[in-house]
């Protein structure tokens, strides 16, 4: 080894501690991985759009009863069939008026207070069968794909699931439950409990094999050997390797969960095993408006956008938290 | 203007049922799908006008007590098959093939649909070859149960010899392709999708059917089949438009085809439960005669609940033209037909004092009434449909101001008119205070209708939960008129007693609370002649005389 | 691979009887009626009769011991006969007899073999719903591949929503729509699915093909929806990866990166779904054939339900459950045929 | 080739500015980079880990932009085969498209994630030569066996048909090498290709490389941070630090007359085969700005802490249609030794011989067939899954492929902070200092500890999987080539840290590795693996100063030496074809026999396969 002194050259400072890097910048407080990813979402247009509207038909359907107090299920026979305001704008003959903006159904029954009402339970039963399809698909898929030999089961009691005609379980569901729910909270609550339950246990089967297969092909990378040989324990291998990098199918998954759950309830109110007929829901504002499409296309519309605009907000809320979970894309 | 002319004159007919049908034997089914269609093909000895008046179709004449048809006893009938009736492949119709058609229906195993139109039927005997005698174990008012009517076809012995008992299902074969004696054969059956049929070359009238072909489609939607008929024009008649008037209205306006309607004896009601069905009591005592309704015993109740109603406007938002209100269970022929209309007006004001007198008051100011601690509350059940879910609704908002609340349930249709002596969802177990739906009987005698609601015939837990008198309604005076009725031939008395019994059940009891008189309503195009609604048969009944309009 | 379907194939027979014992306690279970759809004038004691000539009566186990003899021993030998006597395939073979009028699976609606009838609505079903997944499929796809790769471009924003509103607006609602359009205010098109039509000629092509133009529409646009996400996921996942870089290394045209390299890596989520979706077209589409009164196996099933017609709710839910089952183990296999990594001993 | 004014330049990089877009502003990977390659000219970037010397060569291939990057300034000259110069910086991706690949090839740095996962090895080699020479199929495949034998791959037939994730890590270093030879590029880019590669291989690929220059006039962009692959291959040298070029010149100005204190430094931290000969025990290196910390001989103990006996392990190869077993590798067979508390065995050989199996199977993270594993007196093989997890507290392992073992979706500080939460050895705010002075420790800015595995080099990759290796403090590592991607002056102070804790903990180290020269610096034992068994085992000096075996002998000579007036010509390297270790279901493997010729100093006796 040569121990001669250092020549002075362009950039002696560094030498003096050559070999480690140093920041170039003062070291910043560590912040929470968490901050970056709300920062990235920040930046994505259609996710703040996304949440921002969600967050909108949210508050307004918590709180739209307060700034528009009509009882939606009030008849008031004599004023049936109006229609929304801005008719008023090419047809001043229209029956229309403020007091009733978005109009009235066939019985007279405001709409307004109807898609409020409707898009309470719509929005609820909505997200909570999303939310329970997802929990129960999710986690059959991470587990069956990653501890071999609960697989086979699992796929199997999917394979189950996922042949059971939808109908007549419903119905059973309802023989069984509907008396100790309904004794419990009450005609509607034990209903909406009933309805997210059955839309929940029967709509996570494709997350699960979609989950299972990406964890199927994760497994082998070799950072979750890295992991393995740091001891790291299954449970944990799961939670901090796999799941986060599984995000983007289970997004996929949840946007469309929403809305199939959403149409769902109001195929199981079409069949006639949803919630009492009085009782609104978006689904079957559409449902029922179906006939009357040609004359009152608002009464389609209304629903139908309603219903859209909350799918394709999540699906935005999902591309843009899949996009800040992922730090490839959420370095740029 | 195009009547008469050679047989297949005109082409093809195209009707759609938006209920397929799935069998063309009326024996093995008794959905209405089901006889409409095979009507088409498979006729019985005489039918029903469109007034109600019998009309002979195979049979040489209506046999009646006049013409001797009918023993003076009314014990038995004797049918005379007309000169020349033929089957479609040619072969001639005789007395053994309805000898062989009520043996078809009444044998134990068989499970055939229409057996009550053989009740009471001890033999059936043929005198020659064209003349059958039915004698009955007792005398029968209304004799014309076997043989007459879209229920009780003719069935070719020579097809269905071996379908007997047990063997019924196996006769795929003829069960879907039956000969018979009708306008139109089958060309190809499918079930539960679609039927061709074409002209019966041995049809007995000449130059009849005009149609060449016909295809009967079903599946889809009442709107669907409305549409097709009378927006786009595809079909030519559709059948059961049960749709919103103003939709309705709607679908005429595009000028390819126009709803008609006519009325029978079906009657939108609600059913009043005389037995509590509280979940709190012990499975097996709920609804049964054992506990009485806490709240619907009080006649009061009852009362002001119709009062409250407006009958007019539910025709009118539900049914328009295919609707009537009425007060009447039975609301035809006109022989039975009460002319009570006391309830046509509504009473709100009246249905309150009404109450308020009986002791139901609201105390507590939350807008439902209180009486004994027990709270003026109801569960109110139909079947799944938008026109009844929209007459819940509005019956809710009524009760409601008088001081009733309501709460609201449906039912898959399915479940609510399924039997199954295992569901709590059945319109007989009636876990509910107060459910709605129609009934109507069939033909035009309502004897066997109002024997219904005999004391003891109600739904129990001995009896499978099978039984008629949905209320468990139990009235003496009711079930001696009942008796009365059953002894009585004379038509004007029937009427009297009939529309006793009527009153008795709805105006003095109101345990039955008839809304709407619902007639039939179907479409045909604007091309299509000839076509004359019958409310008391097969839709299709005249078929043979449909002919297109140039 | 090979022991693990036969492995795999072995033990879905315990699997399939498992499945098939748990569908017929469901369909004891639910509540219902095969006489609902009688009048209500036929009197109780009637309908009592005509159940127990449904063989109601018995107890659920004599019934599901029939069923299942009926099912597994007699259709098949049904089958076989027909296929060595009259099927174009196997006609050739010697005839066999192996049936000789045992009681076979009865639909209690149409009181015939509920086999008959499903082979007859095989066509119609095959046509409409698996043209439409088809289609679904190949307009998906280029979706998805585009709007991951020109992540939030225009097209990216409108494909994503397009497919999206597509997809949350219910076929009973895009379904009536597009009659009143297409067939009651401009009448190009058949409201109503004429399914005894026999192509012969070109112009009964045209027919078929106009009269199948908005079933298919209606289907396949929640078919693409679905599809397209997840293939726009998967394709997002894998363009970031370092063998794209070494791809476009090579000089690899961007069609071929993308195409090739990208492609197949995110198929294989995606060949999942599309294998998991498989069954449903031979389920039929329930709502969308009901609509178009496309009468497929959809619309058995659901008259079937209604009617309460167990057997042949019993029998179709139960073909269905062997799709499903055979089509999972299909997926299985191709994931591990597209995926080396991925091990299946 | 020194003078080669004449000549104009393939590609003349001028000012070349690069700068990527992270969350906490742009980073500039390259701030001011200018140097030129000459036709037939090698011209060697050498630099610390992390300089640029990746980011210099994906712009000139224009590949930076898919990586997040942007060249914000410069120009990117390069003569076209035609005679046309042009600047890459602005060329159309289309132009770009018949420029890569065919005229500029590029051999990427980490091989496992370079290679697509579902394609076989044939099908990526020949996709290029398809596309860029019209080839035939037949024709494309007969060329890539001709590249896969020249980069003298085993059985090369039989690899072209498997995936990547079969191969060891040399096996896909070298495919990916093949893949850029394919075209016959004119510039030939070579980011730290021998990294991976044992000194057998390097020297034949070096000389490969060699070849193709002076045959067809190839230039070649060769990044490493082996000084004596710079000897042996370059004709002119850039160093960078820091993003700059500090330094240009011919191989001998650089060697003899370094001017740079960071060039300076970097030979000086190059570790010398031979340099230890006569020590009985390693020791750490002196290193420039350190020279006044004692240096202490690491005496380690004679107590045993793992002993490996008859450990085999094989993988299955999957055949035909169904994908059944038809034959299997014979990674690891019958492979016995022990190491000492305190001390480290050595393990080298070619590769693909087993070396990373036998580290995975000792952690039991691939299950041998057979074989006994002893831990400190625990029967690892014995263990259920949970006690193995407990026990792997006190072994740990450095992974070969950096990028591939970390998980992308993590921060780093996570990633190193992982072990220390799963066992819960430290808590609360502890666990942030620790992973604090671990990253001071592996000499890595703690700004790093919020970026994510894309957004390092590859040396800086390694480092943090060695913090995630220390951060548990466990009795054994397995270093799985856990210093050869960085470059030697990290090196030097990475291979002291390891010697600096093994003298404080009393740490063992499995030690894999294919240099030579490093192995030398810090083992006590070494074991020389071939075809799945040790052919050679004893201490340093017994193996280095004395070695028996052919295989050894052929390796010792192999090592390049980092003086450029000794280079090894290719007439000196005698090369032999590497038999397969795939034998059929039915074969039956010889257990392996040793002679002990000196105390400690084993001798295989039975077949080896060389
Ligand atoms: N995608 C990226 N985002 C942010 N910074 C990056 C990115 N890629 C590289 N860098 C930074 O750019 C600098 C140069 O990286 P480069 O990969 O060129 O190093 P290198 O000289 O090749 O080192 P090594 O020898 O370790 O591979 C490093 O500091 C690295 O952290
Ligand atoms: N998952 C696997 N499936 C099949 N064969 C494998 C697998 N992993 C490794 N091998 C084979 O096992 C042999 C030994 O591989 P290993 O990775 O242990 O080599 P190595 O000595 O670490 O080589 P290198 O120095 O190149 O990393 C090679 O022939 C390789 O192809
Ligand atoms: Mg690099
Ligand atoms: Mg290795
Ligand atoms: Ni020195």
């Amino acid at each position: 080894m040569t121990e001669q002194a250092i020549p002075a050259s362009p950039i002696e400072a560094d030498i003096e501690t050559f070999g480690a890097l140093v920041d170039k910048e003062p070291q910043k407080p560590p912040r929470s991985q968490w901050k970056d990813v709300w920062d990235q979402f920040r930046k994505h247009k259609g996710a703040v759009f996304g949440g921002g509207f969600l967050l909108f038909i949210t508050l307004g359907v918590i709180f739209g009863p307060w700034l528009w107090d009509v009882d939606p299920k009030t008849l008031d026979i004599r004023n049936k069939n109006w229609r929304p305001i801005y008719t008023l704008l090419w047809d001043d003959a229209a029956k229309a008026g403020w007091a009733h903006p978005f109009g009235t159904d066939q019985l007279g029954r405001d709409i307004l207070a109807q898609m409020i009402a409707g898009g309470r339970v719509s929005m609820a039963v909505g997200w909570l069968a999303m939310a329970l399809a997802l929990l129960i698909g999710t986690a059959i898929g991470v587990v069956s794909g990653y501890f071999k030999r609960l697989d086979f089961l699992l796929m199997r009691f999917t394979d189950l699931v996922l042949s059971l005609p939808i109908l007549p379980l419903t119905l059973l569901a309802v023989t069984l439950f509907r008396q100790p729910l309904n004794a419990r909270f009450g005609p509607e609550g034990g209903m909406f409990i009933l309805i997210v339950g059955i839309i929940g246990l029967t709509s996570w089967m494709q997350t699960a094999r979609i989950v299972r297969g990406d964890i199927l092909a994760l497994k082998e990378r070799e950072f979750i050997l890295a992991a393995r040989s740091i001891g790291t324990t299954s449970g944990k291998i799961i939670r901090r390797h796999l799941l986060p990098n599984v995000i983007s199918p289970i997004m996929v998954s949840a946007t469309l969960g929403l809305a199939t759950a959403i149409i769902t309830e109001s195929a199981l109110s079409f069949l006639g095993v949803g919630f009492p007929s009085d009782y609104p829901t978006w689904g079957k504002l559409l449902a029922d408006a179906v006939q009357r499409m040609q004359d009152f296309p608002e009464r389609v519309l209304l629903p139908g956008i309603a219903i859209s605009l909350t799918v394709l907000s999540v699906n935005y809320l999902g591309d843009g938290l899949r996009d800040a979970l992922d730090p490839r894309i959420r370095g740029r | 203007d195009g009547h008469e002319g050679e047989r297949g004159r005109d082409g093809e007919v195209k009707i759609i049922y938006w209920q397929a049908p799935s069998i063309l034997n009326p024996y093995l089914s008794g959905g209405t799908k089901d006889l409409e269609s095979a009507s088409l093909v498979l006729e019985p000895m005489g039918r029903y006008d469109e007034t109600g008046a019998l009309v002979p179709y195979l049979a040489a004449e209506i046999p009646t007590v006049e013409n001797g048809g009918v023993s003076e006893d009314l014990t038995s009938i004797t049918w005379k098959i007309a000169d020349g009736m033929q089957w479609s492949d040619g072969t001639p119709v005789t007395s053994a093939d309805l000898v062989f058609t009520a043996e078809y229906c009444m044998h134990p195993e068989g499970g055939c649909a229409q057996a009550s139109k053989f009740d009471g039927v001890s033999s059936v005997e043929a005198i020659d070859d064209m003349t059958v005698k039915v004698t009955f174990s007792e005398a029968k008012p209304n004799p014309y149960g076997p043989f007459m009517g879209a229920q009780s076809p003719i069935l070719q012995k020579a097809q269905f010899a071996d379908c007997l008992g047990a063997k019924a299902p196996e006769c795929t074969e003829a069960n879907f392709n039956p000969i018979g004696t009708g306008p139109f054969t089958v060309t190809e059956f499918r079930p539960n999708d679609v039927i061709t049929m074409a002209a019966n070359e041995n049809f007995r009238h000449e130059g009849k059917p005009a149609f060449a072909s016909l295809t009967f489609k079903g599946g889809g939607d009442a709107v669907a089949a409305g549409r097709a008929v009378m927006e786009t024009g595809e079909f030519d008649y559709a059948w059961n438009m049960q749709l919103a008037p103003d939709v309705l209205a709607k679908m005429a306006e595009a000028g390819k085809g126009t709803p008609i309607s006519a009325f029978g004896t079906l009657v939108e009601r609600i059913e009043m439960n005389m037995t509590n069905p509280s979940p709190d009591l012990p499975e097996g005592e709920r609804s049964t005669v054992a506990h009485p309704h806490p709240i619907l015993s009080d006649f009061n109740v009852r009362k002001a609940l119709s009062m409250a109603i407006d009958r007019p406007l539910l025709v009118e938002v539900g049914y328009g033209q295919a609707g009537r209100p009425t007060c009447n269970l039975v609301p035809a022929p006109a022989l039975y037909a009460s002319d009570n209309t006391e309830c046509l007006t509504q009473d709100i004001e009246g249905a309150k004092a009404l109450l308020e007198e009986a002791g139901w008051t609201d105390t507590d100011g939350d807008g439902v009434r209180e009486k004994d601690g027990m709270k003026l509350s109801l569960l109110y059940q139909t079947s799944t449909n938008a026109v009844r879910q929209d007459f819940q609704a509005l019956i809710k908002d009524w009760w409601s101001q008088i001081g009733v609340e309501t709460e609201l349930r449906n039912l898959d249709a399915s479940v609510f008119f399924g039997g199954d002596p295992g569901s709590p969802d059945t319109f007989q177990k009636f876990y509910a205070d107060v459910e709605m739906y129609a009934n109507n009987f069939d033909g035009t005698d309502p004897q066997a209708y109002l024997s219904a609601y005999r004391c003891g015939n109600e739904p129990k837990p001995s009896s499978q939960w099978q039984g008629e008198n949905i209320n468990r309604f139990c009235n003496e005076e009711y079930d001696t008129l009942l008796d009365e009725l059953s002894r009585t031939g004379e038509l004007d008395k029937r009427g009297e007693i009939a529309k006793r019994l009527n009153e008795i059940i709805t105006k003095d009891t109101m345990t039955i609370v008839p809304l709407v008189d619902r007639g039939r309503v179907s479409a045909a195009s604007n091309t299509l002649g000839g076509v004359i609604l019958n409310t008391w048969d097969s839709e299709l009944w005249n078929v043979a005389d449909w002919y297109r309009m140039k | 691979m090979l022991t693990f379907t036969l492995r795999r194939l072995i033990l879905s027979i315990p699997t399939l009887l498992f499945i098939s014992f748990i569908i017929f306690g469901l369909l004891q279970l639910a509540p219902g009626d095969p006489m609902a759809q009688v009048p209500l004038t036929v009197p109780p004691e009637v309908k009592q009769k005509m159940r127990e000539a449904l063989g109601l009566g018995a107890p659920w186990y004599v019934q599901y011991y029939k069923w299942l003899i009926q099912f597994f021993w007699i259709e098949p030998k049904i089958f076989i006969d027909y296929l060595t006597n009259t099927s174009f395939l196997l006609g050739w073979l010697p005839d066999t007899s192996f049936y000789n009028g045992e009681l076979r699976v009865i639909s209690w609606q149409t009181r015939s073999p509920v086999m008959d009838i499903v082979i007859q609505r095989m066509p119609q079903t095959l046509w409409v719903v698996g043209l439409s997944y088809l289609v679904g499929i190949v307009i998906a796809i280029p979706i998805g591949i585009y709007s991951a790769y020109r992540h939030y471009s225009v097209f990216d924003q409108a494909g994503t929503f397009v497919t999206m509103v597509g997809f949350s607006i219910p076929p009973f609602f895009t379904g009536p729509l597009l009659i009143v359009i297409f067939s009651v205010y401009l009448g190009w098109l058949p409201s109503i699915y004429d399914t005894t039509h026999v192509v012969t000629d070109w112009e009964s092509f045209k027919v078929q093909f106009y009269q199948m133009i908005m079933p298919v529409m209606v289907l396949a646009l929640q078919t693409t929806a679905q599809i397209s996400r997840y293939m726009r996921g998967a394709m997002l996942d894998n363009l970031n990866q370092d063998y794209v870089r070494t791809a476009r290394a090579k000089g690899l045209r961007e069609g071929v990166v993308v195409m090739v390299h990208v492609l197949r890596n995110s198929m294989i989520p995606v060949v999942t779904v599309i294998a998991l979706g498989m069954p449903a077209i031979f389920g039929g589409a329930i709502i969308t054939e009901n609509v178009f009164k496309v009468n497929g196996i959809g619309q058995l099933l659901l008259t079937a339900l209604f009617a309460n017609d167990l057997p042949m709710v019993m029998t179709l839910t139960f073909i269905f459950a062997i799709l499903i089952v055979l089509f999972n183990l299909i997926a299985d296999i191709l994931y591990g045929l597209l995926d080396p990594r991925i091990r299946y001993d | 080739m020194l003078d080669q004014t004449n000549v104009a330049p393939i590609a003349q990089i001028q000012g070349l500015r690069v700068e990527f877009q992270t969350k906490d502003g742009p980073v500039v990977g390259v701030e001011n980079v200018s140097f030129d390659i000459n036709p037939g000219e090698t011209v060697c970037v050498v630099g610390e880990s992390g300089s640029g010397k990746s980011v210099s060569s994906l712009s000139l291939m224009r590949l930076v932009e898919y990586g997040g990057g942007e060249i914000a300034g410069g120009r990117l000259l390069f003569d076209r085969s035609n005679g046309d110069q042009i600047d890459l910086a602005e060329t159309s991706t289309s132009d770009m498209r018949r420029i890569r690949g065919n005229e500029i090839g590029m051999i990427f740095q980490e091989p496992m994630t370079a290679l697509n996962p579902v394609f076989t090895v044939g099908k990526q080699l020949t996709e290029g030569l398809r596309l860029h020479k019209g080839m035939s199929k037949r024709a494309a495949e007969a060329r890539a066996l001709e590249l896969m034998t020249q980069v003298r791959i085993p059985e090369p037939e039989r690899r072209l048909k498997q995936y990547p994730h079969e191969l060891s890590g040399g096996m896909r270093q070298r495919v990916v090498i093949a893949m850029a030879l394919a075209c016959e590029p004119r510039l030939l880019i070579a980011d730290e290709p021998t990294t991976a590669l044992d000194v057998t291989i390097q020297a034949e690929i070096l000389a490969l490389m060699d070849r193709l220059k002076r045959e067809t006039g190839t230039a070649v962009m060769f990044i490493t941070h082996d000084m004596a692959v710079v000897a042996q291959m370059a004709d002119r040298v850039v160093v960078m630090y820091r993003g700059n070029k500090v330094e240009e010149g011919t191989v001998q100005e650089i060697f003899e007359d370094p001017q740079h204190g960071y060039t300076k430094a970097l030979l000086a931290a190059v570790p010398k085969l031979g340099e230890m000969t006569g020590r009985q025990y390693p020791e750490p290196m002196k290193l420039l700005g350190s020279e006044d910390k004692p240096i202490e001989p690491i005496k380690g103990t004679e107590e045993v802490l793992l002993e490996v006996k008859n450990l085999t392990t094989r993988f299955p190869v999957k055949g035909g249609f169904f994908r059944r077993t038809v034959a299997n590798v014979h990674a690891v067979e019958d492979l016995s030794f022990t190491i000492n508390k305190g001390q480290t065995l050595s393990l080298v050989g070619e590769s693909g011989c087993g070396k990373s199996t036998a580290g995975r199977s000792i952690l039991r993270l691939v299950e041998p067939q057979s074989g006994s594993i002893n831990l400190g007196g625990k029967d690892i093989m014995a263990l259920n899954q949970r006690d193995l997890r407990t026990a792997r507290l006190d072994m740990q392992m450095i992974f070969q492929d950096p990028f591939a073992s970390l998980n992308p979706q993590m921060q780093l500080a996570d990633q190193v902070a992982e072990p220390i939460y799963n066992f819960g050895t430290l808590k609360g705010k502890a666990v942030q200092e620790r992973v604090e002075m671990l990253f001071d420790r592996v000499e890595l800015p703690r700004s790093f500890m919020r970026r994510f595995p894309h957004e390092l080099s590859g040396g800086q990759r390694q480092r943090v999987a060695i913090a995630r290796a220390l951060a548990l403090n466990p009795k054994l590592i397995i270093a799985d080539e856990a210093v050869s991607a960085l470059d030697v002056s990290v090196q030097a102070q990475v291979l002291n840290l390891m010697m600096e804790l093994q003298q404080e903990m009393g740490l063992s180290f499995l030690f894999i590795s294919h240099d030579m020269a490093v192995v030398e610096r810090v083992s006590h034992y070494v074991g020389v693996m071939y075809l799945g068994r040790i052919v050679e085992w004893g201490t340093r000096s017994q193996v280095f100063e004395n070695p028996l075996h052919s295989y050894t002998q052929a390796l010792m000579k192999a090592v390049p030496i980092a003086d450029p007036r000794k280079r090894k010509d290719e007439k000196d390297l005698n090369f032999k074809p590497i038999p397969s270790p795939i034998h059929s279901t039915r074969y039956v493997a010889e257990p392996s026999e040793y002679v002990e010729v000196d105390p400690g100093h084993h001798l295989l006796v039975t077949d080896s396969g060389y």
